[in-house]
């Protein structure tokens, strides 16, 4: 089990801050997840269409298309920061 | 030693400085640089979201790159998150020195970065209602690139 | 506009710059730069000595270039003059702009001008007894010649 | 008659930090004045005697050593000004 964390639009759009899911034995990158999520409803594959747009974070650490997901306690999904 | 906060209070810029500088003689500088909510066109309120378990360590990663950088340079840098309001202050940077050119340098390196790597999203509303996610701007990548 | 003024007694840091931005929203940057005495190699105090006809006209006129740079920029430049302790702000500059990038040069090239072209002389006191007058310092000079 | 005040060792080695003093119809320039005042004192003469030393204000107007002196009324002799 994986939990999920979306923020801003992102999180608007999926239609929750937070989930916990089981992921298929398939999916090991960032990039098959979020083809998987994509799958999972209208939300969630308008909030991960452009996906130049989209950032990840595997345990707290910024996160490329390849890196592995497998053994992540935490993985969140948000657009690039906007800074302070 | 840079030391970064995240909080939803206000900053108080003077009891900050006034902690910096406590009991030194040697330092000849202070820089305090405070981020202020722009009314532009009409602006009612900015809210800042941020990631609890990340936002913080990275702040303080980018104030530890600071402090690598400028070694002689103690500083403090506090961002505020949730909704603010137009004239309030977001960001405080309070940097100190024993000259004033490697304060200005960390006070600005600190700002440029914050601007662009700590990992806040902003939500605008505006006077008409409507209400919008800020997108990352070109500009502060290009003011935070000339440090690489 | 930037006002210059020349003082005595201590200056409010925190005060100054909410005059600065009372009632304002449409200010996105505030930099506060403190000058302080420092106790290096054992000095004990520092004075400045200043030609009361003549400083405040000289830093109002530096203080009128500077705005006439950045026309955005808002600020306080503050002197104190007399007898002062190591740990003791001596100088304050606040400046405020829409943006921070003019708000901190603003801020440099008033404290750099400051150095060199306010007519000040400081007499150094020191641990063993003596006094001296300080002489005016070349890396200053570079400091305020990069503006030219 | 003009007002001559001195400032910091200027002050210190001249001996006191201001002066009203009639000038001889000769001094009509800023070096002029120099050389005259030097010949006052030995304090004037040891403070006056490095000129690339000293600095001169006329009327609060940072003044060379050919400005003209006519007419005014405080001419400042100081040390060049170490600032804030």
């Amino acid at each position: 089990m994986v939990q999920l964390v979306y923020f801003a639009w992102v999180r608007e759009m999926v239609g929750t801050d937070a989930e916990t899911l089981a992921l298929p034995a398939h999916v090991t990158t960032v990039a098959e997840l979020l083809d998987w999520l994509a799958t999972r409803s209208d939300g969630h594959a308008a909030a991960l269409a452009d996906r130049s747009r989209i950032r990840v974070a595997v345990d707290q650490q910024f996160a490329g298309a390849d890196t592995a997901i497998s053994g992540a306690r935490e993985i969140a999904i948000f657009p690039p920061v906007t800074g302070g | 030693m840079i030391a970064a906060r995240l909080q939803a209070q206000a900053f108080d810029i003077a009891a900050e400085q006034a902690a910096l500088l406590a009991g030194r003689t040697d330092l000849g500088a202070a820089v305090a640089f405070t981020g202020l909510v722009r009314a532009d066109d009409g602006l009612v309120a900015l809210t800042l979201e941020h990631y609890p378990a990340m936002t913080l360590a990275q702040m303080q990663a980018i104030a530890d790159e600071a402090a690598a950088r400028w070694p002689g340079v103690f500083g403090t840098a506090i961002h505020r998150h949730g909704r603010l309001l137009p004239g309030e202050a977001i960001v405080l940077v309070v940097t100190a020195s024993s000259h004033r050119g490697d304060a200005f340098a960390a006070a600005q390196y600190l700002m440029d970065w914050l601007k662009t790597h700590a990992p806040f999203w902003k939500r605008e509303e505006w006077a008409d209602g409507t209400a919008r996610w800020v997108e990352a701007k070109v500009e502060d990548d290009a003011a935070a690139a000339r440090w690489d």
